[in-house]
């Protein structure tokens, strides 16, 4: 049964992901590759992590959605109303990723894999949380500050104001002309 | 006693040096003060022959400055001042007011003051230095008259042909120094060991026989004619040419000791009076005359040290002083008052100053070796110390002793002819202007009478050395074994002497008026043997010769040298410059340019394009996971 | 076997991945290539963690930071295009070479 | 007592180079004049209280460079005393002789009493490195005389050569001394330890290249004939008082490191290589009086004479050299005539050099053909030149002779064919100077063209008062040499012992 449906997950993935590359609509695209990350949701789920594969499922939809609403903002031919072909040098990376499949798959059969050791936990979800929590808190941390960090950097990124703007053209006006009032010794 | 001795010689030195510095000064007092100076010597000369002092003074490490008279030293010291005085009452006649007489009577009696030191030196650095002292004022005294560069040159020459001989005398020193005879003593030479007392040997017959002017040096004589005359009757008639004959006389026991020097010096002395003989005939000046006979006169001396009969050689020497300073203040006179000195020209100058020509024949009588006089008696001692040596030298000596009779003879006739009919125009056509003197008026008498007082010595020296009363002059000499002479090598001498004289005086007026056809020989004995062209030929042109050619290489190949090293240097540094340009500095910059072509291949990568990144990021990753896998 | 299998499904979603990412000029497309690649790791250590170690949490931990490596790629992606976007009007990477050296 | 006779000239030297630009140019003149004479009478105070047989005296000795065993040791015997007072003589001559000097009269006046203290401190050096310093010292000095105020064209050149050729020779002396100071153990260049210690005596090649180094580096100072080209442009060029120093003193320099450092230091090589320098010598003294003879400029004759009177001493240190032949007695008398023969020739050739200044300064140039009978118109000028050229070519009376005669004596009997050799040295000597008396000051009267239409000036009184004391001094050496042979035979006496060794 698991392995049924490891085969059914894998080659739907890789059909959608295929497919994203395929199609032109932008549109099209994005959802094919939330299908492909769903069944790698799933993958992860019937390999005994629950959690984890719903996590990423969900983490999926979101981003898609989110994208979706990039695709409308900036026109990118959402439905494939303005074919353009946006591709170029395929050649160079079709050789690149074949070679780079062929020497995965061959590294794959090559090596020896060691035998499994240990049993799964009961719960796995429990396991990865109190790894989390405990030998693996340096990690947990350096995660959280990536991510607070991605958070301020995109705002900032993102703004149509410049962090420098308030300066004037050449940089040095003093006092700032800073549209929101307020501020050290204004 | 000492103090005598440092007195004698103090009081000619130290006068002389004073007149000298005075110059012009004090001119019309230098011939009083000279000749007082002259005077005193002379008293202290006699004073000295008789105390006999000896004193000595410190000189260099181990050799001291001996001075002490003895025999033969009493003898010449007194005949030395006695010439000095009479030549110096001469002198004045002699120069013009206007000439500088302070630096003359200086200088002759430095020369007086050196010659006592000779004569009286025990040692040879007191020796030696009088010696050069001698040579540095006949230099001083030939050149007199300086304004004419031909008389310089002759006392140049001069200078430097007994100056040459005067090698020998340190040549003497450094011999004895090695023998072994650290005080330089001339006594001790002959302990002088090995091979340096025969060094020594030559180094004093060599200087001897140049400073008497014998037959390989006797040229300078001939020049030192050109001095004025009291000049050379003192000088180079009877004290400074007497000196070699008194050194080899003194040394005679270093010549017996060495064996070959004597009978060399006696046959040198023989052979010059001989051929000087000849060339005083062949000569046609008057005063070359006398200079060629003074040679040969001392050759005699020569000859009697050379076979060992000192008390000979002195009275020889004595004799020859007063006749020949005489004969040469006459000269001296006559060139001053006729301005000339050639003997034709000269004809009958005997009867112009009567009391002066008296002293003049009487002195060439005495030179012609005729029988009552002082040198016939001189040198018949010589030839008896002769003959006992060897019959060659007696023979050579006889035939020397006839030449003597011809020349004098001959001066001798021409002087006493009778005087030609134009008696004033004599007067006036004065050939060679000597010292610019207008020769009108004639000798004063104070030239006369020394001529007349040398001369009269001259005529009566000889008695004195008569075999009865030669005994206490042959005491005084030092004795030694002595051969009086027998009455008929007396004898055979006078009539050798009388028969010269006469066939000269029957000889003489054919040949004076006959066409002169001078024949080689007799050009070449007018010529002084060509010594001097000899000299000249063999020594002189090859040393300036050699001289231009060292200067020519020194200045070319030596300095030249030193110029190239520095020139070398400069194109070696300049190699050196260029090679450091293109050599390092081009590695240099090629370095950089390589640099700046690596910078510009590392940035073809960053194309700015996204995807050409990751491609890139990829092989880069799988390279390094190639490595890891296969290295571990 | 299918532990090698799930592996070449990794490898074969790498790979897809990486080609969109190489191939793609719009940024998005390019991004979404990057999500494929990331969805292939994370497939690898479940597979991993499933297959080898289920006794130790590091599988998951592998995964978790997967996951949120995806996050901060989409967030940062989407937040340079818009600066790029709003600077230039484009969002093509060949448009966008000032970076060029 | 020394050092201050040594830096009493420096002294005046920094005060008038300190003093304000308004001292007028006779002031300084007379200072130096004065600070001569001080000098001078200092000297003579110290020959008045020297012992004779006390050896070493007067000496001072503080650490300079400890770390390399270099001392302030200074200190006077025999050898070197006559040599100060005579330095301390030429220099007080050519102080009163530029009195009446013109060119730059304040740094000209600086010079020369720098070149005082050097020439005086080398000779009370009893320190290689001390000696080394002054010995440079004197060099710097002397090129900037010639250079500034020689009135040749060439002056720059011919001082730049000098300059550097003696500089190359110094060199070698340095290298010499390190040798001598490595050998010794302690390392130390004291020279009375070396002495004492005598470092090289068994190494034979070591002590070989050392003498050699030593050899080259003093014979380029004598100047010995390879090594002599530097002379007479240096000497043509330089002005009078310069040359006058240059020949009087700075030769002496050469000669005297010979009897001071060479034959003390290195007994046994100099022994071995005798031979060598006494064949230098006798070649020095034959050539030097043969291409003298061959000159027509007077100075450049008189600057190779100096060649030969230098060869003249070669000669005798090396004969000194040589134990086979000879007695102790032989021996010193040649290093007596050695000595002495430094002094004479620097008082007679300074007097010569001198008096050559006056016949430029009146006729403006040295060729010998462009005068003729000058004793007519400056008779003193005439006989100071006469007796001159009369001592240089060694008549008794003078101190020429006593050197000479001692030199040729004692050198005869260790070195027979190279004395004899020597002996016609003095001949040709006497014949070049006889030939330019008789071309400059006898015969007819000819002035060249240069010389103004007042004739030629007879001597004033500074340069009188210049050149007589000289050759009075020389002539009361000649006269009664005890007083300085009673200073010099002890010295030498140790010096041959130790030579001996």
């Amino acid at each position: 049964m698991e392995a049924v449906s490891l085969w059914g997950l894998g080659v739907v993935a890789l059909a959608c992901a295929v497919a994203v590359f395929a199609c032109d609509s932008m549109a099209r695209a994005t959802f094919a590759l939330l299908g492909s990350l769903v069944c790698v949701g799933g993958v992860v789920f019937v390999l005994g992590l629950p959690y984890l594969g719903v996590v990423t499922v969900l983490m999926m939809v979101m981003e898609m959605v989110v994208m979706a609403v990039f695709m409308v903002a900036y026109m990118m031919n959402p439905a494939g109303l303005m074919p353009m072909s946006m591709l170029h040098n395929k050649r160079g990376a079709l050789g690149i990723s074949a070679a780079v499949f062929a020497s995965l798959t061959g590294a794959v059969f090559l090596v020896d894999w060691p035998q499994r050791r240990g049993s799964p936990p009961r719960d796995t979800t429990f396991q990865v949380g109190k790894a989390l929590m405990g030998g693996q808190m340096l990690t947990m941390v350096v995660l959280g500050f990536v991510l607070l960090a991605t958070m301020v950097a995109a705002t900032v990124l993102a703004l149509h104001r410049g962090r420098y703007d308030r300066l004037g053209d050449d940089l040095d006006r003093c006092p700032a002309r800073d549209p929101a009032g307020g501020g050290v010794g204004r | 006693m000492s103090a005598l001795l440092w007195a004698l010689i103090a009081l000619p030195l130290g006068a002389g040096a004073a007149l000298l510095l005075s110059g012009r000064r004090w001119n019309a007092l230098a011939p009083g003060l000279g000749l007082a100076a002259a005077a005193g010597t002379f008293g202290l000369a006699v004073a000295s022959a008789v105390f006999r002092p000896e004193a000595s003074a410190p000189l260099f490490a181990g050799v001291r400055a001996g001075l002490r008279v003895d025999g033969l030293s009493a003898v010449l010291v007194v005949a030395v001042a006695a010439v000095t005085t009479a030549v110096l009452v001469a002198s004045p006649g002699e120069l013009g007011p206007r000439e500088n007489r302070g630096r003359f009577f200086g200088l002759m009696l430095l020369f007086a003051g050196a010659m006592t030191v000779t004569v009286t030196a025990t040692t040879l650095p007191p020796l030696l230095m009088a010696w050069e002292v001698m040579g540095a004022t006949s230099w001083a005294l030939i050149g007199f008259w300086w304004h004419r560069p031909d008389r310089v040159r002759a006392a140049d020459t001069a200078f430097v042909t007994t100056r040459a001989a005067d090698l020998g005398l340190y040549l003497a020193a450094g011999a004895a120094m090695a023998g072994g005879v650290g005080s330089l003593d001339l006594t001790a030479l002959t302990g002088a060991q090995g091979g340096w007392r025969h060094v020594a040997c030559a180094g004093l017959v060599v200087a001897a026989l140049g400073k008497s002017a014998q037959l390989p040096f006797s040229f300078w004589l001939s020049h030192a004619m050109r001095g004025p005359g009291p000049v050379s009757a003192l000088l180079h008639s009877a004290t400074m040419v007497a000196a070699g004959a008194y050194l080899l006389l003194r040394l005679h026991p270093l010549l017996v000791a060495t064996g070959w020097a004597a009978p060399l010096v006696a046959w040198t002395g023989g052979v010059t009076a001989l051929a000087l003989g000849v060339v005083a005939v062949a000569q046609r000046a008057l005063k070359q005359l006398l200079a060629a006979s003074t040679s040969s006169q001392v050759g005699f001396m020569v000859l009697a040290a050379g076979v060992g009969d000192p008390s000979g050689g002195t009275l020889q020497l004595l004799a020859h002083a007063a006749a020949k300073s005489a004969l040469f203040l006459a000269a001296g006179a006559w060139l001053t008052s006729l301005g000339t000195e050639q003997l034709p020209a000269l004809r009958g100058a005997v009867r112009r100053h009567p009391l002066l020509g008296a002293g003049f024949v009487a002195g060439a009588l005495a030179l012609a070796g005729l029988p009552p006089l002082s040198l016939w008696v001189a040198k018949d001692e010589v030839l008896a110390a002769a003959r006992a040596q060897s019959p060659g030298l007696y023979a050579l000596g006889l035939a020397a002793a006839a030449v003597a009779a011809g020349y004098s003879v001959k001066a001798l006739w021409y002087v006493t002819r009778p005087l030609p009919h134009d008696h004033d125009h004599d007067h006036d056509h004065g050939q060679e202007q000597d010292g610019g003197r207008r020769g009108a008026r004639g000798p004063t008498r104070s030239v006369s009478t020394p001529v007349v007082v040398l001369a009269a010595a001259a005529v009566f020296l000889g008695v004195a050395a008569l075999p009865g009363l030669s005994g206490p002059l042959r005491g005084v000499l030092g004795g030694g074994q002595q051969h009086a002479p027998n009455p008929w090598e007396m004898a055979l001498s006078a009539a050798v002497a009388l028969a010269a004289a006469g066939a000269a005086w029957w000889w003489l007026p054919r040949s004076a008026h006959a066409p002169r056809t001078a024949s080689a020989g007799k050009r070449w004995a007018a010529d002084w043997l060509s010594m001097e062209r000899a000299a000249r030929a063999v020594l002189v042109r090859p040393a300036f010769a050699l001289a231009r050619a060292l200067a020519a290489f020194d200045d070319r190949a030596v300095d030249g040298a030193v110029h190239h090293l520095a020139r070398g240097g400069l194109t070696l540094a300049r190699g050196a410059a260029r090679a450091d340009d293109h050599g390092l500095d081009g590695a240099v910059r090629a370095v950089a340019a390589g640099c700046r072509r690596l910078g510009a291949w590392a940035r073809r990568p960053q194309t700015g394009l996204l995807h050409q990144y990751y491609a890139q990021a990829v092989v880069g990753f799988t390279l390094l996971l190639s490595i890891v896998l296969l290295v571990r | 076997m299918t532990f090698e299998l799930v592996l070449v499904l990794a490898a074969g979603l790498f790979s897809v991945g990486l080609f969109g990412a190489l191939s793609q000029q719009s940024i998005v497309m390019i991004m979404m290539g990057i999500e494929l690649m990331i969805g292939g790791v994370i497939v690898a250590a479940a597979d991993f963690w499933h297959f080898l170690a289920p006794a130790a949490a590091d599988g998951q931990v592998v995964i978790v930071v997967a996951v949120v490596a995806m996050a901060v790629e989409m967030a940062m992606g989407f937040a340079v295009t818009t600066a790029l976007y709003r600077a230039r009007q484009v969002d093509t990477t060949d448009m966008a070479r000032e970076l060029k050296g | 007592m020394l050092t201050l006779v040594t830096f009493l000239p420096l002294l005046a030297c920094v005060g008038l180079a300190l003093a304000p630009r308004s001292v007028p140019d006779r002031v300084c003149a007379r200072v130096w004049a004065g600070t001569a004479a001080a000098d001078l009478a200092l000297v003579v105070g110290l020959w008045v209280g020297f012992d004779p047989h006390g050896g070493m005296q007067y000496q001072q000795n503080h650490p300079w460079i400890p770390a390399a065993g270099v001392g302030y040791h200074v200190g006077v015997d025999g050898l070197s005393l006559p040599l100060v007072a005579m330095t301390c003589l030429l220099f007080l001559a050519t102080a009163l002789y530029s009195l009446r000097e013109t060119r730059r009269v304040r740094s000209y006046v600086c010079l020369f009493l720098f070149l005082q203290t050097v020439s005086v401190g080398l000779f009370v050096a009893l320190d290689l490195i001390l000696f080394f310093v002054f010995f440079d010292l004197s060099l710097v000095g002397m090129f900037f005389v010639i250079a500034g105020w020689g009135h040749g064209g060439r002056a720059r050149a011919a001082a730049l050569t000098f300059f550097l050729y003696t500089f190359t020779g110094s060199l070698a002396l340095l290298l010499g001394f390190i040798g001598l100071s490595l050998a010794a153990t302690p390392h130390t260049f004291d020279l009375l330890e070396l002495v004492r210690g005598n470092p090289l005596a068994g190494q034979g090649l070591y002590a070989g290249l050392v003498l050699l180094a030593l050899g080259v580096g003093l014979a380029v100072k004598t100047p010995t004939v390879p090594f002599h080209t530097w002379l007479p442009p240096a000497h043509t060029e330089a002005p009078a008082a310069g040359s006058a120093i240059l020949a009087g003193v700075l030769l002496k320099m050469g000669a005297y490191g010979f009897v001071r450092i060479a034959m003390p230091l290195l007994p046994g090589s100099w022994r071995r290589y005798a031979l060598v320098f006494v064949i230098v010598g006798t070649v020095s003294v034959v050539y030097g009086a043969l291409v003298a003879l061959a000159q027509t400029d007077f100075k450049r004759m008189i600057a190779y004479t100096s060649v030969t009177h230098m060869g003249y001493i070669l000669l005798a240190v090396g004969a000194a050299g040589v134990l086979a032949g000879t007695d102790a007695q032989a021996r010193s008398l040649a290093v007596t005539g050695a000595v002495v023969q430094m002094v004479s020739h620097g008082l007679l050739t300074g007097a010569l050099f001198l008096l050559t200044g006056v016949l430029h300064d009146r006729g403006g140039t040295y060729a010998m053909d462009a005068y003729s009978g000058l004793s007519s118109h400056a008779p003193r000028f005439a006989a100071a030149t006469g007796v001159a050229a009369f001592a240089g070519l060694g008549i008794p009376g003078f101190s020429g002779f006593i050197a000479e005669f001692q030199i040729l004596t004692g050198s005869l009997a260790s070195q027979a064919v190279a004395t004899t050799c020597a002996l016609t040295g003095l001949l040709i000597t006497a014949a070049l100077f006889l030939r330019a008396l008789r071309h400059m000051f006898l015969g007819p009267s000819r002035l060249p063209a240069a010389a103004p239409a007042t004739g030629f000036r007879d001597l004033v009184p500074s340069e009188a008062a210049a050149t007589v004391p000289l050759l009075g001094a020389a002539l009361v050496i000649g006269v009664a040499p005890r007083f300085l042979l009673d200073v010099v035979e002890p010295a030498s006496r140790t010096v041959t012992q130790l030579v001996a060794r």
